[in-house]
């Protein structure tokens, strides 16, 4: 066991992975020299050299275009985009091609890539800097889609990630990198696709991913002073989606709230939410409430930017009021 | 071909009649798609043919080695040919069948052939283009050798990921190469209406490539500037090519060009290059007879193709949900089933 | 009443809308001269000339960035994008631009344009030219949504759109262009963002738009002969989202199915399903069941294309499974 | 400034002064918006200081007139003020407070004021560049005579959408300017290693724009090349012009610039053109006594933003919910609201 922070597991997997497998490289926006804009990828270009850590132009587009044909050339690219904000101009070669290709060209190849990329709001970074946009990428078929929470998950679901056939979009939460926990990077590999339960109570049960995760656990916490116990289930993993986890805890204990930073209305909350209630339809005594960003773009002013997206209190009070 | 002159060929390292043979199967197997079209055997009607431009896919095509990787766009059906593929799948595919390039998944727009290099034709314009850039950046890391060559159309000149993507391979030194078949239209709109200038290659220039426009009515042209070219890319010297030729027909099997006078098109299909070159070929100790000749015995496999294209079977509806993800990956589970599950548990 | 196609109702909004107010524009590719890929603007460049009918070249992020310019500076552009198909190439305009600039700037000004575009399968026309991508503009506050099913509705909200003090997308879907209706062009107006019950009945619920109204229609017609009668609901604006029609009649029948042509996952039907869950949980006697496309890429091939999306039968068979 | 020999400025029709007060008020502004941060009354670090760029922001925004709109990028402070912008209301809107341009929805990168043609800042590389074209579309269908002009970066030059807004622009002949401020770094990455030619006006002249480089120290040499690019600009002949300057400082307020050496930023600070336009008019009838006057009076001007933006309150938490959508739109419900009227029912 070492102690780490996210960034710096994120480092640690990328380093490893790239040590064992000499097809993974990366390009970006200043993951070289620069060591990336959040600093995960810092250091890396002094251990492998300009040609596998590519510092790229300012071209968003071409950069994942680039990294699919280098995937489908026998490499294995790790591209970042440095904020998921800026998926928009890359949408068409990520949505139409890089998630199609295995598809429409019948099998003959996959597109072994990963994107990473960071999200959500805590910097006072503004509407293009802030949002949690992986209902786009979930609403794509072809796309993998993984958000860890903890340092382990960072480390783990990386290495993972990097072994998968398809592309992978991995998205970590700029609020996350200072993390520091435990990790065992020796570990039995962390399952692919698979959510985990943080945490087991029979109140209620609390469905979230990245940095929700947290909040999700510290609301926890706080229920748990008044006797109100509740499951925390930590998705990771948003595809594939592992609903069994979810299913069994929601059926055992039947009363459930789903959390997402991304806005509400056809976010991923939605589709856990709508699945939770097509599924467990018998078991469920209430509604199941969807705890996500407000539906408006984030503020540059730190009050607003705080307030339009969940944070424990809200979490503590939406129980409160399930369970009365 | 009355108003043209066309001088005898005096190039002795070139293989015109394969040139030659090259273009015509190409025209050939075009003229077949539209056949298949009209006798409403193909998978929508979605079909570009590059009649006409048959010189830019066999010149540059007849320079690319084994190993060399390629994109092209909606119009890549001679460029496959030129790098051969095998017809019979390509006409499968073009109609939707399980024998084709890609199952029936993938269609005129989409055929692709890992083993030929062929990675992928597409459906959105400029779309395959950054492909070569990774494609160049993975010979590069894997010191292979080989070139990759994105194929796009004029109307693609005008999309911004080509500028990224000639951007990243001169700053890197790749071995790419960028061919912009230039048929005068984007769909109903000819390239002056589309930008002020025409002079493309200069576009290429400005961001440190190596830039040729060409004529494509003699292919031995294009043929030559595309090996100059290629060579300067395998050393690490990326290049782009404009060939200029004619659409000789509409944008898609249903469209029939009213946007366009009958002069212009009259003119347009005079600058035939598989014809200019018959006509060379004719004249040179070929002879008219061989030429004659290996025509029927192309037509004859281009109509082979058709056969085998409408004989072939369907793909089995649950084939769609395979290839959506690694072969080893289950599959996304059905809505039909979804609701059957859900549906018997409550 | 007149007799038209949904075609030509949706060129008379545009004539009718341009003929009142010259801020308005059209801008696309192939809308000129070509008439549209699709022929809805047809004839328009000689009756209002070229600068109000602007052919554009194939550069589909700055069609969207130079209407969204436009709207700011006083006009009210329509901007054509041939098919919904490429809209990932201009999210960034839409999604960051288009949909934040009120916001960002504190309501300083609007963005009052319409992006026209078209989806859906039907043409063999495969993987990038059939989808049904109105989820990501769904998940996008500032974007206003449309999807009209009916020739009538093609004409009027289309005119509602043009006189929006917002972006609005309006999606039209290539298998109705040659829908013909009675139309009464002079009708009071339909009103913005309301949904429309098309047909009641007492057993099922059936939420649709755009195309999959027509098949819930017919699916009705057919469960009828066996004495299921259903309601169907037209919802028409996805965004604004008319709840409250969906509502009252779910909660007046208690079975519902939601459909839409998009993939399932993430798609707009799981935003429905969990609104309906979350709200209507006690009406509820079953299951919201989502009828949707699959979470695939969409093939040329005709019997798989049409396979991957719902359609009369599916429709019916789910019904009876529901009230069996 | 001692390496630098500074001729005397001869120009009689410019009022190099007045240039002089636009630079030196940009100049006092950047450096208290760092202090702004340093004093923790920021909203957020995300602060990009245009000092060593001013002579760009004045230049070309002294030939800019009423009626002439623009967009900036995410360094854009300058070129707002250059136009007129109040400092106070800026200040406040980096602080977040509700008396700021954008009410503290916007900050720093998102600042704009319609009312001065300020068309706003922009977060992304690139994403306000394709406004002017649209800008442009409505003077020219208004005949408003208004030019647009478009600021971004030299990281922007590597952003496709550049491409297709000013082929559209030479194509529809639009009265647009694209104005690159070229202070050699995008972040951490040297012009040389995000482009293989760095002589940047060529490739707006690929594409039939009028196209110029110039030299930043000097804000005459910019103000008269701005001025002609303008006047045809306003005639519908587009254009685009480089100024070529240096990012005195990181990136953004927390980067430290590791990636280069001391040396270099010292040599690119002396091309301080603040510094030289100061330097002429102390050696010219204006004197120093009253540069040190007029300097004072700015800074004074700039430490009341400060204040101003510090004693300005936050916005009310609701009104987040405003300005979604148009005025008379209903607002978004909350999900808290949601969630009480959904629990309350059930
Ligand atoms: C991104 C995108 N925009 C628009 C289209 C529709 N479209 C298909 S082909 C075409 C014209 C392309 O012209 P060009 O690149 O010159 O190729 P050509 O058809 O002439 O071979 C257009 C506009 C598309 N498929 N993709
Ligand atoms: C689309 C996009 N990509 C990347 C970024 C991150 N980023 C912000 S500023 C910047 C550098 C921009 O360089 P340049 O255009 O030269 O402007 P400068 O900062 O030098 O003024 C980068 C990469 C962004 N904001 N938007
Ligand atoms: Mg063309
Ligand atoms: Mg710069």
């Amino acid at each position: 066991m070492v102690q780490m922070t996210y960034r710096e597991a994120l480092r640690q997997a990328l380093f490893d992975a790239m040590t064992e497998d000499d097809t993974i490289f990366i390009l970006g926006e200043e993951v070289g020299r620069y060591g990336g804009a959040y600093g995960v990828t810092k250091g890396l270009i002094d251990d492998f050299g300009e040609d596998r850590v590519l510092d790229t132009p300012i071209s968003e587009a071409a950069i994942i275009g680039a990294a699919v044909g280098a995937a489908m050339s026998g490499m294995r690219p790790v591209a970042e985009l440095m904020y998921v904000d800026f998926i928009g101009m890359t949408m068409d070669q990520l949505g139409n091609q890089a998630a199609k290709i295995r598809y429409m060209f019948g099998g003959q190849t996959g597109v072994p890539m990963v994107l990473r990329t960071q999200g959500g709001t805590g910097r006072s970074a503004g509407a293009q800097h802030s949002q949690s946009l992986e209902a786009y990428i979930m609403h794509t078929p072809g796309l993998r889609l993984v958000m860890p929470a903890t340092v382990a998950d960072a480390y783990h679901l990386l290495r993972q990630s990097l072994r998968q056939p398809d592309p992978v979009v991995f998205i970590e939460h700029k609020g996350l990198y200072t993390l520091k926990e435990e990790v065992d990077l020796d570990a039995d590999e962390v399952p692919w696709g698979q959510a985990v339960v943080r945490r087991q109570g029979e109140h209620v049960v609390l469905v979230a991913y990245s940095r929700q995760v947290h909040h999700a656990m510290a609301a926890a916490d706080t229920l748990m002073e008044s006797g109100v116990k509740a499951t925390v289930i930590d998705v990771r993993s948003l595809n594939p989606l592992d609903f069994k986890t979810i299913q069994t805890e929601v059926e055992r204990v039947g009363r459930v709230a789903v959390i997402s930073e991304g806005v509400m209305t056809a976010g991923v909350g939605a589709e856990l939410a709508a699945r939770i209630s097509e599924e467990c339809f018998d078991y469920l005594h209430d509604p199941v409430i969807r705890i996500a960003g407000e539906d408006i773009p984030i503020s540059v002013s730190a009050a607003l930017e705080a307030g339009s997206v969940p944070e424990p209190g809200m979490i503590v009070d939406t129980v409160r009021r399930l369970l009365e | 071909m009355a108003e043209l002159t066309i001088p005898p060929n005096t190039n002795a390292n070139l293989d015109l009649e394969a040139l030659y043979r090259m273009m015509r199967r190409i025209r050939s197997f075009e003229e077949r798609v539209g056949e298949l079209f009209v006798r409403g055997q193909s998978a929508g009607s979605m079909l570009h043919l590059s009649i006409g431009e048959e010189s830019a896919a066999a010149g540059v095509g007849s320079v690319m080695e084994d190993g060399d990787s390629f994109t092209t766009h909606h119009r890549g059906h001679g460029i496959f040919l030129a790098r051969g593929a095998n017809p019979d799948r390509m006409m499968a595919e073009i109609a939707g069948k399980q024998s084709g390039y890609c199952s029936g998944k993938g269609g005129s727009m989409h055929i692709a052939d890992m083993s030929l290099g062929h990675l992928g034709a597409n459906a959105i314009v400029g779309g395959g283009i950054p492909a070569v850039v990774g494609a160049g950046l993975a010979s590069k890391l894997k010191k292979s050798g080989s070139v990759s060559v994105a194929f796009f159309g004029d109307g693609a000149m005008q999309q911004g990921i080509l500028y990224e993507s000639m951007n990243m391979a001169a700053l890197w030194d790749l071995p790419v190469l960028f061919v912009c078949i230039n048929n005068q239209y984007g769909m109903g709109t000819r390239i002056d209406r589309a930008t002020k200038t025409t002079d493309l290659h200069v576009r290429a220039e400005a961001f440190g490539l190596q830039g040729r426009s060409v004529d494509g009515l003699d292919v031995t042209d294009v043929h030559s500037a595309a090996a100059d070219l290629m060579d300067d890319a395998r050393a690490g010297k990326p290049g782009f090519l404009a060939v200029s030729c004619y659409r000789f027909y509409g944008h898609a099997r249903k469209d029939k060009s009213p946007y366009r006078t009958d002069e212009e098109e009259e003119a347009g299909r005079k600058r035939d290059s598989v014809a200019y070159t018959r006509e060379q070929l004719a004249n040179s100790t070929v002879g008219a007879d061989a030429l004659d000749i290996l025509d029927r015995s192309i037509d004859e496999e281009m109509d082979a193709s058709i056969d085998f294209a409408i004989n072939s079977g369907a793909p089995e509806l649950t084939s769609m949900f395979n290839d959506v993800y690694g072969p080893s990956e289950p599959p996304p589970e059905s809505v039909r089933t979804r609701i059957e599950r859900v549906l018997a548990r409550s």
